[in-house]
């Protein structure tokens, strides 16, 4: 159960080798990597900038790590979140899930992502090479993700 | 005159429209809610107006937590707005 | 797109680095792996034995493949199965997709599981120490999964 | 008399219980469909009428594809029999 808010890249074998390390009551894992893409809505992007509000960002991480425990029987999870600049390709965010059955496992990975998309505090800024920059606005779907989950 | 005294966090382009990242300001009485606080800012100068022009896009939190622009913000020692989250 | 059955033991990490590399089109990637517990249905477990029919096991994982790209618009899967002596705490299969959007990368990755579970022609004996080994019976709730599937 | 050479390939329970992974097998005429091999494999001797006595939860694939009983098995050359599958 840990929330980790980082510049550096990160490694997502090396992540979950050390979540199942020694455990033999772990039946599933699932993992979610964010990357960055080279083009979006048709945008061409040469890097993105994540801001953060430094404090908030990891409290909100934890709370939202914390209501997927109460909602399905996990036996670890992480959240991982980068900031900084970041080309295509990187990995922006990372959620690993393990629980004794993979549907738990995939749904809380599902929902700590929908969560964390219209929770956690970040921006997105993308870099258009000679365009200059764009701040990246919030999507309607991200919402309606994250609205499934409340009528449970 | 009773004052509170409150630090303001601005994020994205609402850092970016306001000119600074963080301040320190001291809020007249009559100021109950996030709403009247942004109402409160925009008559602050043409920067304030620009960046709380669009207030329903607004989010806040107080003290490191969302909140609605119906919340109070009495006891609240760091209020912040930003745009919707775009992080994941 | 690939499939590969194999006694080794297989690296997650390794895996979803070699699937992106040198991709920037990329925005999701999810990854399941099923390990084996030391627990399964109240029994103790010291070990799994995983039957399989060569040649047949091969050509089903790459027909359900096939068939999660017909469904979804990935840009990548991989699926990966073991065989033989397997002790708890070890990995037996790992699905990976990759796409621009996470609802398709996730829910390509349920459809393989649930699709494998009920179709890849794997038997499990569970070894129990001296209480000999078991046939591991088919669920009815693996059936159910792979079901939902049906109506799309 | 035509006769139908074929291999049949056996896993998990039905492998133990018949004694051998595959065997090659001529079949007499009037097999036709899967239903009719495993009935015909069952007068084979005691092991095969334990092996293919719960005939309902026996699987079968022809020529390594998956097959419902009702299945034909004119010009197959390898009928794979098997209990539900229980991997990943």
């Amino acid at each position: 159960m840990a929330v980790r808010v980082q510049r550096e890249p990160f490694d997502i074998g090396a992540e979950v080798a050390r979540l199942i390390a020694g455990r033999t009551d772990i039946g599933a894992v699932v993992t979610f990597s964010g990357l960055v893409r080279d083009v979006n809505d048709g945008r061409r992007v040469t890097a993105i900038w994540l801001e953060h509000y430094p404090g908030m960002t990891e409290e909100e991480l934890a709370r939202v790590e914390a209501e997927a425990q109460l909602r399905w029987p996990l036996q670890a999870s992480l959240v991982m979140h980068r900031y900084g600049k970041l080309s295509p390709g990187e990995t922006i965010v990372l959620v690993v899930t393990a629980s004794a059955h993979r549907q738990a496992a995939f749904e809380a990975a599902e929902f700590l992502m929908d969560y964390l998309k219209t929770r956690a505090p970040f921006w997105k800024k993308e870099e258009m090479g000679a365009q200059g920059g764009q701040w990246v606005e919030a999507r309607q779907s991200d919402d309606a993700a994250a609205a499934r989950w409340d009528r449970r | 005159m009773r004052v509170m005294t409150v630090k303001l966090c601005y994020f994205a382009w609402v850092r970016e429209r306001v000119g600074k990242g963080e301040e320190v300001v001291e809020l007249p009485e009559g100021i109950g809610s996030v709403a009247d606080l942004v109402a409160w800012l925009r008559s602050r100068g043409p920067e304030y107006a620009a960046a709380f022009q669009r207030a329903d896009v607004i989010r806040a939190a107080i003290d490191r937590t969302h909140v609605k622009p119906t919340a109070a913000i009495a006891g609240a020692r760091e209020i912040a707005f930003f745009p919707p989250v775009t992080g994941g």
